[in-house]
């Protein structure tokens, strides 16, 4: 089967501006990620906060051209597709961004705002129908069609970002890249949105790309899992596998830190987070990226970069220290 | 106060005496340079550079005698050579000026045409010269004997050779290096703005010359001007608003100046073009409009309406007999429907015509009126084609016009300017063929004697009239508004109000 | 699951609802139409027509119970009916060429704007190119190629009027295709064409709106300035901007000349102005 | 209106709402979205407020800082520090916010300023507030950056938000509110965004902080492990009212009311078995419209009794301890 | 930035190279020429004068002695006003203009801003509407009636200040200063108005005001920076217009400036100046825009060029 979404190799930046005399630079964000997602199969990205998440969301919907490697979808290269057909490929997919106000258009109502992918996906529809899928992707998020009447401004943060949501499913896509899409919702609503999108994905082999800090979220959604941190892919690993083990300190970090609702245990661990500087992702480190917050870090870790290498069963990890798992 | 501050309107073309077209600016140069002759403040010819002057038998050559002991305002001393220098800096092509055409066609002085031209560059074929330091010659082909009225600074300045040579047109503006000959002498040039005069204490008559400064203002809107004059910026203004006119007088009752200039309105018809090649329907047109009305109703500015071509411009002349000057309007619109019936038209079959006019308001003015005139005496359905002055200009050429609002300034105040004009060989483009009228011209142009002459003008001017190629309508007045402290600004046809013949009490 | 449809009140609804609820804006429209209606159907209850002139009562003054009730002009023709008919052609001109200039400018502008990079660019010179170019030429040529009628006239007063709503809506437009809601649409699969019709106009709405309201009476006024080179509306038809010429001329001996027309377009002018507030208001989804 | 303790009674706390409701005015009709909240706040206390997406959290916040949107407003009082908030003129208000009150607000992509420098827009308060010189203040600013965990601090401080991912723009809120160390702090979800290792990091100082100067918290948060480590106590809201109140540690062990019950149970948990389908409280959600009589929770409970067409009052159901609802406390 | 404004500076070339090339051909499709008068004389001499001019050579080979001009800084004679070359006059003109342009300007910003701001503030109170009535009489009286109405009370009633010319220094700049501001004081205060009331209600707007910084910096400080994107980009091409001279200001206050000899020269196919003011204007306009360009890049990173 082709995956119906590959990144080899890719890397994306930002231009900055360059001061009084300069010309812009180019700072690279993410940086030779390396992606395939098969039909039906959810790839969970977790990571540190500013490490480049959305930006690899982005990338991937090609909103952001790579400045190395490319991006594939089933196969094909939207940097060679014309605007027709790149459009026509891009609405087959779709993103829940990050930030759920800002994705929504200040002056349309969210009936406007739904409609709008079906207009794209299914032209045919009357206006009725229009009218009752609009209605039914509302309730599928938890929220009332008479929301259909609303502006964005009126919506709470929680409600703005299941109408990201509902229009990302309502057009019925191929893929979708949901930026932490569940961040803003009560555990309840939460749960009844992630289990729509396995649902979906059920029903209709969709693709999803999930990036969250929710790792008990993502642990139930991913059938395989990525931890980015300052841009690169630390560690990649069926879920199942990752989830018993990790093979990065990252990763591993990442895990132990996930609070539990349970005052006594919570108690205890108030005071002991990573201590250690955080990098900037404008000047990483020469070595490895968690090297001065690793608690098992050596001179080589501030020196060589490790390399993301195999450890057989689809896991893959970047650390010079990872002993070969079982 | 010393400075005398008068309004030009919109800005000059140029300062250079030899190049200069503009009536505005022709003030300023006459106060800076003097010709041959000069006009008083009634507008009177008077000895100017030159003490006298003779005619010779056959009025063909003029000899001028120069003042002694003149000079230019740098001390120089000026001498007749200067004179004939500045009309062949006049002809001369490079010079680029388009006022040679009152030596080879207003009067016609030997050899201009060809230098003129450019067929020749040989000065010495120049029928202008200087045989002595006072002394000027000039040989005519024909007699003229309006040429007296050409021969003032407007066409006869003199020229200082070396500060030209030395300078170009800067010599002209630039106030440390204009050396001029007249009763002023150019202190200050702010182009758009103004230009200030002083006294020039090297001219022969400077004793009598009582104000010591003169300020000419450029302002182009004649509401500002009037404005300024009211703030007392301005002692006498270039214009007076035509709306205004009325209340004017009396609100300031002296301060009112209308007298006419030698600017004729006219509207002209085009003969190639039915059905204005019917003469009864030219005719028709004509008398249709109430002139009276039209002038003193419509336009207000004081303009005089005219049914002659030639007249009103030089009392000496009396024209030919004009039928339509006599009648009433109610005769003439009577004759008018009647002329308009048997060419063929009437209420079912109007006549429909385009009236090519500039924008100008006063110009829209007249023909919005004349329209409505036609429209209510003959039922004429008239559009105003008001266009932009160059426009309207290349409109003429172009003969896609009817009805032409025409207007024609003449050189000097004399039937004659307006009359050769109209001569088929001088190609004015009427496309009007009339043998007779070029053979009563050429009659008169060889008569030196002025009053002979003139019977032989009118006689031509009736073959003209009668043909009906255009329809007179009246003739533009000055219009200034002057202080009453400003004494000795009085009416002058041909419209000269040299600074040196008026003071400030 | 089945959902029950809502009754929804679509936006429009929404928004004439609540720009009938502003009362100023009411009243303007109200006192907007009728002066329309004054304009289009005032001069039919003349026994004469703005074009007749009555040389034996030029210059009448004002006298309320005459036949001329507002007096005459210098033509004697009937000041009240030369103002109304003249408001037919103004009016008429006015809001044609704010509308036309105004769609150009905020099309090419959004399209500018949300294109960015080379297009933008290109667009932009070409704009200034067209800003630079001589406007008294352009009009001569004009009324050369098109003869001094009205077509002359409206693409002469349309030619230049585009480009400043462009300029801004462009400016605009660029903050706006920054917007990560841009970013959706683009996303989503939408066309450029889509997007700046749909999501980058709609957010420029409310200063093209109160632009646009300037614009009317800009180009009402310059259809004056645009006789004096020749086109323009042409007498004997008369015109809002023509006759507040006129009326300028006369104004420091007849003052009523210039009164009438001018009191008519500034009134006009109000009632845009608040019917401008009242459109931004009512397309502002923040508004209740 | 039925007061439950005289107001000369809460002076005793830093905070405490009484009967705070906020309405909508929408085309014509008003909807009430939080509804007669009464709360109390003691200094230095964290209190979490849980509940619904759309119940009500931030509007509630909104109004004691007094940025309801135009449409909005509130009725009730809300006394800090002696004074209501509510009927503050703008200006006296202005001395509390941004000076002893602060708020983080819920979206940080839209809520900072995108045309000032993230520097420029912390030290604003400072200078304000505090009259330290520009110069200072930035560098407190960069400081506090440093603090929250944004690498580079100095120099992030003279980016814009723009440059800025999701979860750094939250850390630059929070270091905004941190930094004027306000008496209150309102963080309206303030860590949504940021990794667990960083968000652990955060919420530790935030506590700290909190200890340093004696601030009190009003944590909103659907993390129910972020309020096992720091809140104090928890209310839960649904529907725009407070359905139980009480200490952090007998709430999240012992929920009394069912949509609490709820929540706890449908936390997913790393440990839990992977099941198809995570378990959700069965019912629709509710979603604004009119404020009924009725229990807004009684159309999903599986408890719904006849009772439940009346709102029950919040009554005291042991230590410190407030349930609403007619459901016998279990034993 | 400096690469930027290069780049931006060598699109501008281009642009007033393609300006300067459309406006050389084009104005001479005009009816009429300079020289084209209602007295008809000779064509040798009509010729003999134009050769004077050049204007007799092929259009083609005109342009390439205008552009040969250009490059050595000489723009060429000037045929409606024979005594100065296109230099002379633009030198002699343009400071005019551009003091009252200047002025106009900046008393149109800072008023019309204010009038914007105090009307977005008190929505469809009395200073709303005074503002408002403030735009209407801007925009609905128009230069030519309200510039003599100014003059007939302050200079010829009051006699406080001249009705023209250009003598009196700071005396001569007020009234045109006033009049030429009025109707961008009108424009620049409704789009003000506007964009203000839009950008009030913006997210970091509430977060500077929950800062308790007072209703004066939340608004000057956090709020008028977006409300004011839109006006600075209006006001690139209209002080360029300003500051290169109004042809209505300048009849009506008979001033000196470039605005009027505009007019005047293309009224009398004045081929050189129409090119040398054109030109300037172009310039000034390039330049104009690429400072707005700048400003709002200043003010707006996201737009920041290339940012
Ligand atoms: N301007 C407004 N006009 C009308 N209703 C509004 C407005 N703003 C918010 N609401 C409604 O008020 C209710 C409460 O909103 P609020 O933002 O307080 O929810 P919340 O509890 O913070 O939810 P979330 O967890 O999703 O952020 C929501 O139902 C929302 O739709
Ligand atoms: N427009 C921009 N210009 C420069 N740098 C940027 C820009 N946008 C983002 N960045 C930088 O890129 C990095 C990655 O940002 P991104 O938004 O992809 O992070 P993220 O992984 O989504 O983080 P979070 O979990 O906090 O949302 C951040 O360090 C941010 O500072
Ligand atoms: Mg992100
Ligand atoms: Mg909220």
């Amino acid at each position: 089967m082709t995956p119906v979404l590959e990144a080899r190799n890719l890397t994306v930046g930002y231009k900055i501006p360059g001061g009084l005399f300069a010309r812009p630079q180019t700072l690279p964000i993410v940086q030779e990620v390396n992606i395939s997602l098969l039909p039906g199969q959810t790839l969970g990205i977790v990571g540190e906060s500013g490490c480049g998440k959305s930006t690899l969301g982005r990338a991937l919907m090609y909103l952001i051209k790579p400045l190395a490697g490319e991006v594939l979808w089933s196969g094909q290269n939207p940097a060679q597709m014309s605007p027709e057909v790149l459009r026509k490929n891009r609405a087959q997919m779709q993103i829940i961004f990050q930030d759920p106000i800002a994705a929504l258009d200040p002056r349309m109502t969210l009936a406007r705002i739904l409609s709008r992918p079906l207009a794209t996906f299914e032209p045919q529809l009357s206006k009725t129908d229009v009218q009752t899928r609009v209605a039914e992707a509302l309730q599928r998020v938890g929220l009332s069609p008479d929301f259909a009447a609303r502006y964005p401004h009126e919506l709470s943060g929680g409600q703005a970002q299941r109408v990201g949501i509902a229009r990302a499913i309502i057009g019925r896509p191929k893929v979708i890249i949901c930026d932490e899409p569940v961040s803003a919702l009560d555990v309840s609503i939460q749960a009844q949105v992630v289990n729509l999108l396995m649902d979906l994905q059920a029903e209709m082999g969709l693709a999803l790309v999930f990036i969250s800090h929710n790792l008990a979220v993502v642990r139930h959604i991913s059938h395989q899992v990525m931890v980015m941190c300052l841009g690169r892919t630390v560690e990649q690993a069926p879920r199942d596998a990752f989830y018993a083990r990790q093979l990065h300190p990252y990763a591993a970090a990442l895990k132990q830190a996930v609070p539990e609702p349970d005052v006594a245990a919570e108690r205890l661990r108030r005071g002991q987070s990573l201590p250690g500087e955080l990098p900037s992702i404008a000047h990483p480190p020469p070595g490895c990226v968690f090297s001065s917050r690793c608690p098992q870090a050596q001179d080589l870790c501030r020196t060589a970069r490790p390399l993301l290498k195999s450890y057989g069963s689809g896991r893959q990890g970047a650390c010079h220290f990872i002993e070969a798992p079982p | 106060d010393d400075t005398l501050d008068r309004g030009v309107g919109s800005e000059w073309s140029s300062l250079d005496p030899h190049v200069n077209f503009d009536a505005a600016a022709a003030w300023i140069l006459a106060d800076a340079y003097e010709g041959l002759v000069n006009f008083d403040s009634k507008g009177a010819l008077i000895p100017g550079a030159a003490e006298s002057w003779d005619m010779s038998e056959d009025g063909k050559t003029y000899t001028f005698h120069l003042r002694a002991g003149l000079k230019w305002s740098n001390g120089d001393p000026l001498v007749a050579q200067d004179f004939v220098n500045g009309m062949l800096r006049t002809l001369n092509p490079e010079t680029a000026s388009e006022k040679g055409y009152y030596f080879y066609s207003s009067v016609q002085v030997k050899g201009a045409a060809g230098l003129a031209n450019g067929e020749t560059t040989d000065v010495s074929t120049l029928g202008v010269t200087a045989p002595d330091e006072r002394t000027v010659v000039i040989e005519m082909v024909a007699p003229a004997p309006h040429m007296l009225q050409l021969m003032s600074s407007f066409q006869m300045a003199p020229l200082h050779g070396p500060s030209v040579a030395a300078h170009g047109s800067a010599a002209f503006i630039d106030p440390a290096l204009v050396v001029s000959n007249g009763a002023y002498v150019i202190r200050e040039v702010v182009p758009q703005s103004h230009v200030l005069l002083e006294k020039n204490a090297n001219y022969w008559d400077a004793a009598k010359v009582s104000i010591p400064f003169v300020k000419y203002h450029v302002t182009e809107d004649v509401n500002t001007e009037l404005l300024r004059y009211k703030a007392g910026e301005i002692d006498v203004t270039y214009d007076i608003p035509l709306a205004q006119m009325e209340s004017l007088k009396t609100e300031m009752p002296g301060e009112v100046l209308t007298f006419p200039s030698t600017y004729l309105i006219y509207y002209s018809f085009n003969l190639s073009l039915p059905p204005f090649d019917n003469v009864d329907l030219r005719r028709a047109l004509s008398l249709a409009i109430d002139r009276e009305v039209l002038e003193g109703k419509i336009v207000k500015g004081g303009a005089i309406p005219t049914y002659s071509y030639g007249g009103g411009f030089d009392p000496a002349y009396l024209g030919p007999q004009i039928v339509e000057a006599s009648m009433t309007q109610a005769e003439r619109e009577a004759l008018a429907r009647e002329l308009y019936a048997k060419a063929g038209f009437g209420p079912d079959n109007p006549l429909k015509l385009s009236v090519a006019s500039t924008v100008a308001e006063i110009n829209v003015k007249r023909a919005n009126g004349i329209a409505l005139m036609w429209k209510k005496v003959l039922g004429v359905e008239t559009e105003v084609n008001a266009q932009e002055r160059k426009a309207w200009l290349d409109l003429f050429y172009t003969d896609d016009w009817g009805v032409f609002a025409d207007n024609l300034v003449g050189d000097f105040a004399g039937p004659e300017t307006f009359l050769s004009y109209m001569r088929p060989s001088a190609e004015p483009g009427y496309d009007w063929v009339k043998p007779e009228y070029d053979t009563a011209m050429d009659v008169a142009a060889a008569i030196p004697d002025l009053p002979k002459r003139y019977e032989a003008l009118a006689a031509a001017e009736k073959i003209l009239l009668d043909d009906y190629i255009f329809a007179p309508i009246a003739i533009e007045p000055y219009r200034h508004l002057v202080k009453p402290n400003v004494k000795g600004f009085e009416p002058s046809v041909a419209g000269y109000h040299n600074s040196q013949f008026i003071t400030l009490e | 699951m089945k959902a029950d449809l809502p009754k929804l009140r679509s936006a429009a609804s929404v928004q004439f609802s609540r720009f009938s609820a502003n009362r100023m804006a009411m009243i303007s429209v109200w006192l907007l139409a009728l002066t329309v209606a004054l304009c289009f159907l005032g001069p039919y209850a003349f026994p004469f027509t703005a074009e007749d002139a009555d040389f034996d009562n030029i210059s009448a003054g004002v006298d309320l119970f005459s036949i001329h009730p507002f007096g005459t002009d210098d033509y004697g023709r009937d000041l009240l009916i030369r103002v109304l008919e003249g408001g037919q052609v103004s009016l008429m001109i006015g809001f044609l060429g704010a509308l036309v200039a105004g769609v150009i400018g905020v099309l090419y502008g959004a399209v500018a704007g949300f294109a960015g990079g080379r297009t933008d660019n290109i667009m932009m010179r070409f704009v200034e190119v067209l800003y630079g170019f001589p406007y008294v030429i352009l009009v001569i040529l004009l009324s050369l190629l098109l003869g001094g009628g009205t077509l002359a006239l409206f693409t002469a007063l349309v030619f230049t009027l585009w480009l400043t709503p462009a300029v801004i809506v462009r400016a605009q437009a660029q903050s706006l295709s920054r917007r990560e809601f841009i970013e959706a649409a683009r996303a989503g699969g939408m066309t450029s064409w889509q997007i700046v019709t749909q999501h980058i106009v709609p957010n420029t709405i409310s200063l093209v709106i109160v632009y646009g309201s300037l614009l009317v009476p800009e180009v009402i006024l310059s259809e004056s300035f645009l006789s004096f080179l020749g086109i323009g509306i042409k007498e004997p038809q008369a015109s809002w901007g023509n006759l507040i010429q006129i009326g300028t001329s006369q104004m420091a001996t007849d003052l009523r000349l210039l009164l009438l027309p001018g009191t008519l377009l500034a009134l006009v002018l109000f009632c845009l102005n608040f019917i401008a507030d009242g459109l931004r208001d009512a397309f502002d989804p923040n508004e209740h | 209106m039925d007061c439950e303790t005289p107001l000369t009674q809460m002076n005793t706390n830093l905070l405490s709402l009484h009967d705070l409701s906020v309405h909508f005015a929408h085309g014509g009709g008003q909807t009430t979205v939080v509804d007669r909240v009464s709360l109390t706040l003691g200094a230095g206390e964290v209190l979490g407020i849980v509940g619904e997406s759309g119940s009500g959290k931030s509007q509630l916040l909104f109004a004691l800082m007094g940025l309801l949107a135009s449409n909005g407003n509130a009725t009730g009082h809300a006394l800090f520090d002696g004074q209501d908030l509510l009927s503050l003129p703008t200006k006296a208000l202005d001395r509390v916010r941004g000076a002893s009150l602060s708020m983080i607000f819920q979206d940080p992509m839209t809520a900072l300023n995108p045309y000032k420098r993230i520097g420029d827009q912390l030290a604003e308060g400072l200078i304000h507030h505090q009259g330290l010189p520009r110069a200072a203040a930035l560098a407190e600013a960069s400081r506090m950056l440093d603090r929250v965990r944004i690498p580079d601090a100095p120099r992030a401080a003279r980016r814009y938000p723009h440059e800025f991912s999701g979860g750094m723009r939250q850390r630059v809120m929070i270091a905004m509110a941190l930094l004027v160390k306000p008496k209150l702090l309102l963080a309206d979800e303030p860590t949504t965004a940021l990794d667990v290792t960083i968000q652990a990091q955060v919420l530790d100082l935030m506590l700290e902080i909190a200890h340093e100067t004696g601030t009190a918290i009003i944590l909103v948060t659907h993390d129910l492990g972020v309020v096992a480590r720091i809140c104090d106590r928890v209310a839960v809201l649904y529907g725009g009212r407070i359905m139980e109140e009480g200490p952090a540690e007998t709430m999240l062990s012992d929920p009394r009311h069912p949509y609490a019950r709820g929540l706890l149970a449908t936390t997913p948990r790393l440990e839990a078995a992977i099941t198809p389908r995570l378990p959700t409280i069965p019912g629709a959600p509710r979603s604004g419209g009119a404020m009924l009589p009725s229990c807004p929770f009684a159309p999903r409970c599986s408890d719904k009794m006849p009772a439940c067409d009346h709102m029950p009052p919040l009554r005291d159901i042991g230590p410190e301890r407030r349930l609403a609802c007619h459901l016998e406390p279990a034993p | 930035m400096i690469p930027f404004v290069a780049k931006r500076l060598w699109n501008g070339f281009l642009t007033l190279a393609a300006l300067a090339t459309l406006t050389f051909f084009v104005m001479r499709l005009a009816p009429g020429g300079p020289f084209s008068r209602n007295r008809k004389i000779s064509p040798e001499v009509q010729a003999n004068i134009e050769a004077a001019f050049h204007l007799d050579e092929p259009v083609y080979q005109q342009f390439a002695r205008y552009i040969w001009g250009i490059l050595r800084g000489d723009l060429g004679p000037s045929t409606r006003f024979r005594d100065y070359s296109v230099n002379d006059l633009i030198a002699a003109g343009l400071p005019t203009s551009l003091t009252i342009g200047f002025w106009a300007i900046l008393v149109a910003a800072l008023v019309g801003i204010a009038l914007g701001l105090a009307g977005a503030l008190r929505r469809n109170g009395w200073t709303d509407y005074a503002a408002g009535a403030v735009g209407v009489i801007g925009i609905a009286i128009p230069i030519f009636i309200i510039g003599p109405l100014m003059q007939a009370y302050f200079s010829v009633y009051l006699g406080w200040l001249p009705v023209g010319g250009w003598n009196d220094g700071w005396r001569s700049l007020i009234l045109p200063v006033l009049v030429l501001a009025l109707p961008n004081i009108a424009y620049i205060s409704r789009l003000t108005r506007s964009s203000t009331i839009e950008v009030l209600r913006e997210n970091h707007v509430r977060t500077a005001r929950a800062k308790g910084i007072g209703p004066a910096r939340v608004l000057l400080g956090h709020a008028m920076t977006g409300a004011l994107l839109p006006v600075i980009a209006y006001l690139g091409p209209a002080s360029a217009a300003l500051i290169t001279g109004s042809i209505l200001i300048e009849t009506v206050f008979a001033l000196p400036g470039i605005g009027r000899f505009f007019v005047d020269a293309a009224l009398n196919r004045d081929y050189p100046l129409v090119m040398g003011i054109t030109l300037v204007y172009g310039g000034f306009l390039i330049i104009f825009n690429i400072m707005t360009d700048l400003v709002r890049g200043w003010l707006d990173p996201r737009i920041r060029h290339e940012g």
